[in-house]
C-alpha cells in the first residue's frame, strides 16, 4: 500500500525517482547519473531528477533528501556522505513511503538494496597490488605514504583502512595520513613531501589524491610505487607512462543503472533478492589498458 | 574669594616625546567665562581633556567643587557636572539627534529604552536653545553647523555646572554664534562656570570675563579681560609682537587669468560667473552653507558640473576631473586638511610628491628619486615647515605645519590659479600671518589667488576684491574699498530664491 | 500641524535605519518566490514551505550574529568554524555518554570562549577584526578536528533522540522546532538591538567609535558582547547540525561566515558599521535560502546556481546604493525647500 | 652634516613603510626554519628546500595580488575562484586541442575580465570591496564549473608537456621554473609599487582616498589596476595548478584568498590600506609555506596544524602592533630632542 500512495502522487502514472549524490563536482557522480538516466530511458515510466548539493556537507545532503521528499519522490537513489548522518532523514522518507536504494555508499538504515563498491576490500586489493610490486622489486621494508581526502569522508576512510590492513604483518612503516581535500595540486605537494621523506610507496584514496600522487612520482623519476583509486583520463595516462602502478576502478555506471532498475522493480511491487550488490572494482594497470 | 569650582594645580602631561603640559595650574569660578588661549599645540585641548577625564594627568591635583578627584574619567566627569564640547565633531552619523544627545546615559524603563521620553526631552532642550531641529532627524543628514549645535545641546543637556567649549564657533554661522553667545550669557547668570577656547579673538569681547594664556605647554599669564588688549594677548600667545595681523601688499592688477561663466553644479552652485586677474587676491565671503566649497570643488573638477565655461588666459579649458584642473594650472587647497588634504599615513615626502608625479616621473611613470628629493626639500625650505625629516608621517606634524604641507605640495609646480578654502580654520594667529604672507607671495608672482573664508576680518584684511555668495549664487561683487562687514552680511543673507521656493511650496 | 503627523509617522518607519533596503529586498524576495513557484508547482506545497523555512532558520541564526558584529563595524570570519566546533564538541560529549543537555551547556561555553577571545583581541589588543577572526577561524576548526581525534564522531545514539527532536526533527504547533528556535533567538536579539542600551551602544560604536567612547560607552564590552552574540548563534547552528546528522562532522559549517555576511548585507546591514536592522537579516537569509532551494528544484546545475547567487548578491547591494543615493537626494532637496 | 647622513640613510630604510614588520617577521621565519630543521634533518635536504621554495611560489604570487589590493584599502575575495577558473579554462581549451600558449593567453584575458569587473564595481559603482568580490568569487567559481560542463577536465595530454614544464616541472639554473616565475613577477610588481607613479597612487588611495582624489589621482583607474594585478597573479597560479595536475580541477584554489590575506598581513601589509611592502609578502608567504611543509614533516596531525597556524597569524600581527607602538614612541622622542 505504501507503493500505492507513492504512485498516486506522481503525474502521468510515472514514478518519480531522485538521485542524491554527495556533490556534483566529480566525474564519478556524473557517471552514476549517466547510468541512472540510461535505465530510466529504457524503462520509460520514470521521472528522473538528479539532486546534488553544491558542496559535500552532511547538512546539505539531508536538505536534499528533505527537498526530494517535498518534491514528491517515490524512490531515492542515495550515495550517503556517511553512514550515520542521514539516517533520521531517511526515516522520515520511509514514513512517507519513499523507497531507498543506496548507490556507492550506504547508510546505517535499512534499504531495498545497496549497490556499491566494497571500499574496504578494494583498499586491501590496492594494498596487495602495491606489496606485490614492491616485493617484485626486492623491496620488503620502508615508509609508505597515504594521501587521503579528509577524515570525514567515510568511503575514502574505509579505503585507507583496507589499505592499511593489507600491510599487517609486513615490515613497512605507514606514515601519518595527510589530507589534500581531494585537490590535485595540494595532493601533489603532500606526495612530493612524502617522496622527500624517502617513501617507497604512495596510496591515493580518490581521484584528486591519485592524480597528485602520480604527478609527484612522475617528477621524482617514477621510482616510487603509486597505487590509487578511480578512473579518469589523467590517471590512465599516468599509468600508461608508468608513473602509477595501478588504480582501482569502480563501476559507477553499474550503480546508477542497476540502482534505477531496482528502484522501479520495488515500486512495481516486486521484491529484490539481494540486499547487497558489490559492483566491484577492476584493477587497472598497464597491462589492462 | 573661595568660590572656585575647578582648581587644577601643577598639572603635567607628557605624550611620547612631547611635554604637552608642564606645571600648569588653572582655576575657574562659578559665574565666569574664562577664555583659554594659546597657539596651536599650546596644550589647551589637552588641559581640558584632563579636566574632563579623556586623558589622565601624569602629575598634579584636580579639585572639583573643592573635592579632590584622583581617578577622573569621562563618566565620572559627567557625574561631577563637567561637560565638554570637543574641538572635533563627535557625533554618531547614523543615530538620531535625540539618540546622540542621550548616548551613554540613555533613559530606560525596566531596561527598555524610553525613546519617546528621550525625544520629548531632546525637543525641549533644542527649543530652549532656539535650535530648530527635529530630534528624530538622523545626524548624518544635518549640515556641519547644525551638528555642532547638536553637540552643544548635548553638552548643555547634562545640566553641567562646568562647561568647556573647545572652539565651538569654528563651524557655526553668524546667527548661530549670536544664539550661542546669548546662551553663554544666560548660563553665566545662572552661575555656571565656562571655559571658552577659540582662535577667533574678536569674539572674546562679547562674552569673556577673564583670559588665561598657555604657550608650549606652560602657563604664561592670566588677567581680567577688562584690563588687557588684543594686542597684549597676542603678544603673550606668540611670545613676540605681531606687527601686522593682516599684511597687505600692493600690486598693479594686470591681465585676466581666469574667467568662469555661468557655472552650475547642483543646488549649491548656481550661475556662478566671475573673473580673476593677475596680481589680485579675490575673497569669497558668505555664510556657512552658501555653496562656496561646492563652487571651488566644481571649479577644480572634484564634483561634476552641469554647465558653464572655464577659461584660462581667454582659452576655454575642459575640466571634468581634478587632474584636468591641475593640468590647466588650477589647484585647490581644500578646507578639511585631515579629510581631503593629507595622506596622514604617508611621509611628508610622499605627500608633497603626490600631485607632482607627472613632473617627477619619466614618461614610463618611473619615479626619479633625486628629483623627488629636490622638490621636497625645496618645498620644505620655502615654506619653512618644521619637521624632523621628510620621511616621517604627515600625521606627526602640528596643525599649522600640516596646512603648510597641503599648500606646499602645490607650489612646486607652475600653477596659474591657487584656490584656498578656509586655509586658516583652527590655526593660531602667528601661523595665520604666515599663510597670508604666502598668499601675498603668490599674488606678487602673478598667480591668481581665490580665497574662501568665513572670517570677516580676514576677508576684509587680505582680499583685493570680494565675491559674496548666498544660497549657491554670487549676490554681490565688492571692491575692497567699498566693502564693510555690514555690506557683506547684507548680501550674504539674500535668500530670495529660498523665499520664493517656500512660497511656491 | 496635525495632518502632517500621520504621514510622518509612516515616514518614520521607513526612514528607520536600513528600512529602505528591507522594503526593496522584500519585493525582490516575493519576485523570487513567484518565479520559483511558477517553475515548479511543488514549490508551494505545504511540505516544501515548512521544509524551506527549516532550511532558512540556520542562515537566519548565523545572520543575526554576523549582523551584530557588522553593525559594530567589525566582521566575524570564525562563525563557520564555531559551527563545526560546536557540532563536534556536542556530539563527542554525547557519544561519550554525557547527558545531551549538559553537552549543550558545554558547547555554549566553548563557543562563548571563542567569542570572548574575538572580542578581546579586537577591542583590547586592537587587532583588525579580519585578522583576529581569521586566526580564531583556523583555531576553532582545529579544535573541531582535535576534539574527537580527527574523526567524525559515531552516532550520538538513541539517548539523544530528545535532543535531536528539540533542535531539528520535532514540530510544535505544526512548525519545525528549528524555526521556533530561530524565531525565539531573533526576537530576543532583535529586542536587545532595538530597545536596550546595549543595542544602542552597538550602533553607536559602529557609527563613530570615538564619539561613543567620549560619551561614556564602554567600547570593549560592547564589541565583546557582539562577538558573544555571534558565538551563541553559531553554537546554536552547530547544535542543529548535530541534531540533523545525529553525529559530529568536523567540517560542518564551512564557509557559513560568508553566507552570514551575504544574508546580512542583502538585508541592508552595512559592512561599514552603524547601519542595519535584524528584520533585514531575516529577509536576506530568506533570499539566500529560497535561491538555494529553488535553484536546486529547478534542476539548475551547481555552476549556474553559483553564478546566479553571485549576481544577486551584487545586484541587491547595488540596488540599495541606488535607492539610498536617491533618498538622500530627495532628502537634501527637502531640507532645502 | 656629513656624518649625520649615513645613519639617516640606514634609518630611512628601516623607517620605510612596513620595514619594521618585515624585520620582525624575518626573524620569526628563521626561528621556524631552525626549529623544523632540528625536528627533522630531512627538512634541510636539497630536495626539500627546492621543493619547499616551489610550494611557496604560488602563495607569493597570490600574496602579491592581495597586497596590491589591500594597500588600496580594499580586499579581494575572488582570488581563489580566479585560480580555479583559470585552471579550468586553460585545461579545457588544451583538452579541446588548442595550442597551450594560446590557451594561456585566453586564460589571462578571462582573469583580467574578473579583475576589471571587481575594479569597476568597487571604484565606479562604489560597492564595498567585501561584497563585490564575494559576488565575483561565487561567479568565477561558477564559471570554473560551467566551462567544462561541470566536469574536471581530462588530461591536457602529451602536447602540453612544454607548458607543464614551463610552469611547474622544469628547472632553470637548478631552480624550478615556478620559483623563477614568482620571482620575475615579484620583481616587476615590486618595481611598479615602489618606484612608479602607479605605485605611489596605490599607496595614496589606500591612505586617504579623498586627498588622493583632490591631488589629481584617478581613483577608479588606480583601484582597477590593483585588481588587475591581483587577477594576473591568480591566473598565473591557476596555470601552475593546471601544470601540476595536467588537468583542470573545478575546485582548485579554494580558500586561497585567505592564504593570500594571511601572507600579506603576516608580512606587514595593513588591512586598513596605505601600508606595507612586497618584501614583507615574500616573508609572510614563506612563513605560511614553511609552516605547512614543516608541520607535515614533523608529523603533526591536521588539527594541530590549524591551531598552530591560527595562533601564529594572531601573534604575528600582535607583535607588529607592539613593535609599531614602541617605534612611534621612539620616533616622537627623537623629534623632540
Ligand atoms: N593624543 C596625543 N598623542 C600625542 N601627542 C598629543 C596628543 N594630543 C595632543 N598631543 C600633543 O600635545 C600638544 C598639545 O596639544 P593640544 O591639542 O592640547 O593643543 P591645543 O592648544 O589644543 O592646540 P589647537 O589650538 O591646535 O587645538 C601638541 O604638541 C600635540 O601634538
Ligand atoms: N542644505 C543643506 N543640506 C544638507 N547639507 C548641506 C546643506 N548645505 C550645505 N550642506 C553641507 O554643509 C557643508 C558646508 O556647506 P558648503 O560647503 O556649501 O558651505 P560653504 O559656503 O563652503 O561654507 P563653509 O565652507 O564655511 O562650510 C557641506 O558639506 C555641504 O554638503
Ligand atoms: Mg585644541
Ligand atoms: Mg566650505
Amino acid at each position: 500500500s505504501d507503493t500505492g500512495t507513492g504512485t498516486e502522487g506522481s503525474e502521468g502514472g510515472n514514478y518519480k525517482v531522485y538521485l542524491i549524490t554527495m556533490d556534483q563536482m566529480d566525474q564519478h557522480w556524473v557517471t552514476v547519473d549517466g547510468g541512472a538516466k540510461k535505465a530510466a530511458e529504457e524503462l520509460g515510466n520514470v521521472d528522473y531528477v538528479w539532486l546534488a548539493p553544491d558542496v559535500k556537507d552532511d547538512a546539505k545532503q539531508i536538505e536534499s533528501i528533505n527537498n526530494a521528499i517535498a518534491g514528491g519522490a517515490d524512490a531515492i537513489l542515495l550515495a550517503a556522505n556517511g553512514p550515520t548522518a542521514v539516517t533520521s532523514a531517511l526515516r522520515e522518507a520511509e514514513a512517507e513511503g519513499v523507497k531507498i536504494v543506496y548507490v556507492d555508499s550506504p547508510a546505517d538504515f535499512p534499504a531495498e538494496q545497496t549497490l556499491a563498491t566494497d571500499n574496504e576490500a578494494a583498499g586491501t586489493t590496492a594494498g596487495l597490488e602495491m606489496i606485490k610490486a614492491l616485493e617484485a622489486k626486492g623491496v620488503t621494508s620502508g615508509k609508505i605514504g597515504i594521501v587521503n581526502v579528509n577524515a570525514s569522508t567515510a568511503s575514502t576512510v574505509a579505503r585507507e583502512k583496507g589499505f592499511r590492513a593489507a600491510f599487517e604483518g609486513k615490515d613497512f612503516e605507514i606514515l601519518e595520513t595527510q589530507y589534500g581535500e581531494g585537490d590535485a595540486a595540494r595532493s601533489k605537494d603532500i606526495a612530493a613531501n612524502y617522496i622527500t621523506e624517502g617513501v617507497v610507496g604512495i596510496f591515493g584514496a580518490n581521484e584528486g589524491s591519485t592524480v597528485g600522487a602520480g604527478n609527484a612520482i612522475k617528477e621524482a623519476g617514477g621510482e616510487v610505487i603509486g597505487v590509487g583509486f578511480d578512473k579518469s583520463d589523467t590517471i590512465l595516462q599516468l599509468i600508461q607512462e608508468g608513473n602509477l602502478l595501478a588504480t582501482m576502478a569502480q563501476n559507477p555506471d553499474v550503480m546508477g543503472y542497476e540502482g534505477m532498475k531496482t528502484a522501479v522493480k520495488v515500486l512495481e511491487g516486486n521484491t529484490v533478492d539481494k540486499d547487497y550488490v558489490d559492483t566491484g572494482v577492476s584493477v587497472i594497470n598497464k597491462d589492462a589498458l | 574669594m573661595d568660590n572656585y569650582i575647578v582648581e587644577l594645580e601643577n598639572v603635567y602631561k607628557n605624550f611620547p616625546g612631547v611635554k604637552a603640559l608642564d606645571n600648569v595650574s588653572f582655576k575657574l569660578k562659578s559665574g565666569e567665562v574664562l577664555a583659554l588661549l594659546g597657539e596651536n599645540g599650546a596644550g589647551k585641548s589637552t588641559l581640558m581633556k584632563i579636566l574632563s577625564g579623556v586623558y589622565t594627568k601624569d602629575q598634579g591635583t584636580i579639585k572639583i567643587f573643592g573635592e579632590t578627584i584622583d581617578d577622573m574619567n569621562p563618566v565620572k566627569a559627567q557625574e561631577l557636572g563637567i561637560a565638554i564640547i570637543h574641538q572635533e565633531l563627535n557625533m554618531c552619523d547614523h543615530l538620531t539627534v535625540a539618540q546622540n544627545i542621550f548616548l551613554g546615559r540613555e533613559v530606560t524603563k525596566k531596561g527598555v529604552l524610553s525613546d519617546k521620553e528621550m525625544n520629548d526631552e531632546a525637543g525641549k532642550i533644542l527649543d530652549g536653545l532656539n535650535i530648530d531641529i527635529n530630534p528624530e532627524t538622523i545626524v548624518g543628514d544635518l549640515s556641519v553647523s547644525k551638528q555642532q549645535m547638536v553637540e552643544i545641546a548635548k553638552a548643555l543637556s547634562t545640566k553641567a555646572k562646568i562647561l568647556i567649549m573647545d572652539e565651538p564657533t569654528s563651524a557655526l554661522t553668524s546667527k548661530e554664534i549670536d544664539d550661542l553667545f546669548a546662551i553663554i550669557k544666560r548660563l553665566k547668570k545662572e552661575g555656571h562656570g565656562i571655559v571658552y577656547i577659540s582662535h577667533r579673538l574678536e569674539e572674546l569681547q562679547y562674552i569673556v570675563d577673564r583670559v588665561m594664556i598657555l604657550r608650549d605647554g606652560q602657563y604664561i599669564t592670566s588677567m581680567d579681560y577688562q584690563d588687557t588688549s588684543l594686542r597684549e594677548i597676542i603678544a603673550y600667545m606668540v611670545g613676540r609682537e605681531i606687527t601686522e595681523k593682516f599684511p597687505r601688499i600692493d600690486k598693479k592688477v594686470e591681465e585676466k587669468i581666469l574667467e568662469v561663466k555661468n557655472l552650475n553644479a547642483g543646488k549649491m552652485v548656481r550661475d556662478i560667473s566671475f573673473s580673476l586677474y593677475k596680481g589680485e587676491i579675490v575673497g569669497i565671503a558668505g555664510l556657512m552653507g552658501a555653496g562656496r566649497t561646492e563652487t571651488t570643488r566644481a571649479l577644480f573638477g572634484a564634483d561634476s558640473k552641469e554647465s558653464g565655461a572655464i577659461m584660462i588666459d581667454g582659452v576655454e579649458v575642459e575640466i571634468n576631473k581634478p587632474i584636468d584642473a591641475i593640468n590647466s594650472g588650477i589647484v585647490l587647497v581644500p578646507e578639511d586638511r585631515k579629510k581631503d588634504g593629507l595622506c596622514t599615513k604617508l611621509s611628508i615626502r610622499d605627500n608633497i610628491a603626490l600631485p607632482n608625479l607627472d613632473i617627477i616621473a619619466n614618461t614610463l611613470g618611473i619615479v626619479n628619486r633625486k628629483k623627488e628629493e629636490e622638490i621636497t626639500t625645496k618645498s620644505v625650505d620655502n615654506l619653512n615647515i618644521r619637521l624632523a625629516n621628510a620621511e616621517t608621517d604627515a600625521d606627526s606634524l602640528s596643525g599649522g605645519n600640516q596646512q603648510k604641507v597641503v599648500v606646499g605640495k602645490w607650489l612646486v609646480r607652475n600653477s596659474r590659479v591657487v584656490i584656498f578654502d578656509e586655509p586658516t580654520r583652527g590655526i593660531d594667529v602667528a601661523s595665520k600671518v604666515e599663510i597670508y604672507n604666502l598668499m601675498n607671495e603668490l599674488k606678487s608672482q602673478g598667480i591668481g589667488v581665490l580665497f574662501v573664508s568665513s572670517e570677516m576680518p580676514e576677508i576684509l584684511g587680505i582680499s583685493d576684491r570680494i565675491l559674496v555668495m548666498a544660497d549657491g549664487r554670487i549676490t554681490k561683487e565688492l571692491d575692497i574699498k567699498e566693502a564693510t562687514q555690514d555690506v557683506i552680511l547684507e548680501y550674504a543673507t539674500k535668500f530670495d530664491k529660498k523665499i520664493n521656493e517656500q512660497i511656491e511650496a | 500641524m496635525e495632518n502632517k503627523k500621520i504621514p510622518s509617522k509612516l515616514m518614520k518607519v521607513f526612514s528607520k535605519r536600513g528600512m529602505g533596503q528591507v522594503v526593496t529586498v522584500t519585493i525582490g524576495l516575493l519576485v523570487l518566490i513567484i518565479v520559483f513557484g511558477l517553475l515548479n508547482p511543488n514549490f508551494f506545497s505545504n511540505r516544501n514551505i515548512s521544509n524551506l523555512l527549516r532550511q532558512i532558520a540556520p542562515i537566519i541564526l548565523i545572520g543575526i550574529g554576523q549582523s551584530y558584529v557588522l553593525i559594530t563595524g567589525n566582521i566575524d570570519l570564525s562563525i563557520g568554524s564555531v559551527v563545526g566546533m560546536s557540532c563536534m564538541i556536542s556530539a563527542t560529549l554525547m557519544t561519550k555518554g554525557m547527558n545531551p543537555w549538559l553537552a549543550v551547556g558545554f558547547t555554549y561555553i566553548a563557543a562563548l570562549a571563542i567569542g570572548l577571545l574575538n572580542g578581546q583581541l579586537i577591542s583590547k589588543a586592537k587587532l583588525p577584526a579580519f585578522i583576529a577572526t581569521l586566526g580564531t577561524m583556523t583555531i576553532a576548526r582545529g579544535i573541531a578536528q582535535i576534539v574527537n581525534n580527527n574523526y567524525n564522531t559515531d552516532s550520538i545514539g538513541i539517548g539523544a533522540e530528545g535532543f535531536r527532536n528539540f533542535f531539528y526533527y520535532g514540530k510544535t504547533f505544526g512548525l519545525y522546532n528549528t524555526i521556533w528556535i530561530a524565531l525565539a533567538i531573533w526576537l530576543v536579539f532583535n529586542f536587545i538591538l532595538s530597545r536596550t542600551r546595549t543595542g544602542r551602544h552597538i550602533y553607536a560604536v559602529g557609527s563613530n567609535i570615538h564619539a561613543a567612547h567620549l560619551s561614556g560607552v564602554n567600547i570593549a564590552s560592547t564589541i565583546t558582547k557582539a562577538y558573544l552574540v555571534s558565538a551563541v548563534c553559531a553554537a546554536t547552528v552547530g547544535l542543529v547540525m548535530t541534531a540533523i546528522s545525529g553525529m559530529g562532522t568536523m567540517d560542518a559549517g564551512t564557509t557559513y561566515e560568508l553566507y552570514a555576511v551575504a544574508a546580512s548585507v542583502i538585508g541592508g546591514v552595512s559592512t561599514l558599521g552603524g547601519q542595519g536592522i535584524l528584520l533585514g537579516t531575516i529577509v536576506g537569509a530568506s533570499i539566500w535560502g529560497v535561491l538555494q532551494n529553488g535553484l536546486q528544484f529547478a534542476g539548475a546545475p551547481v555552476a549556474i546556481r553559483n553564478i546566479v547567487i553571485g549576481i544577486i548578491v551584487i545586484i541587491s547591494v547595488l540596488l540599495d546604493l541606488v535607492v539610498r543615493a536617491n533618498k538622500s537626494k530627495a532628502k537634501k532637496a527637502k531640507i532645502k525647500a
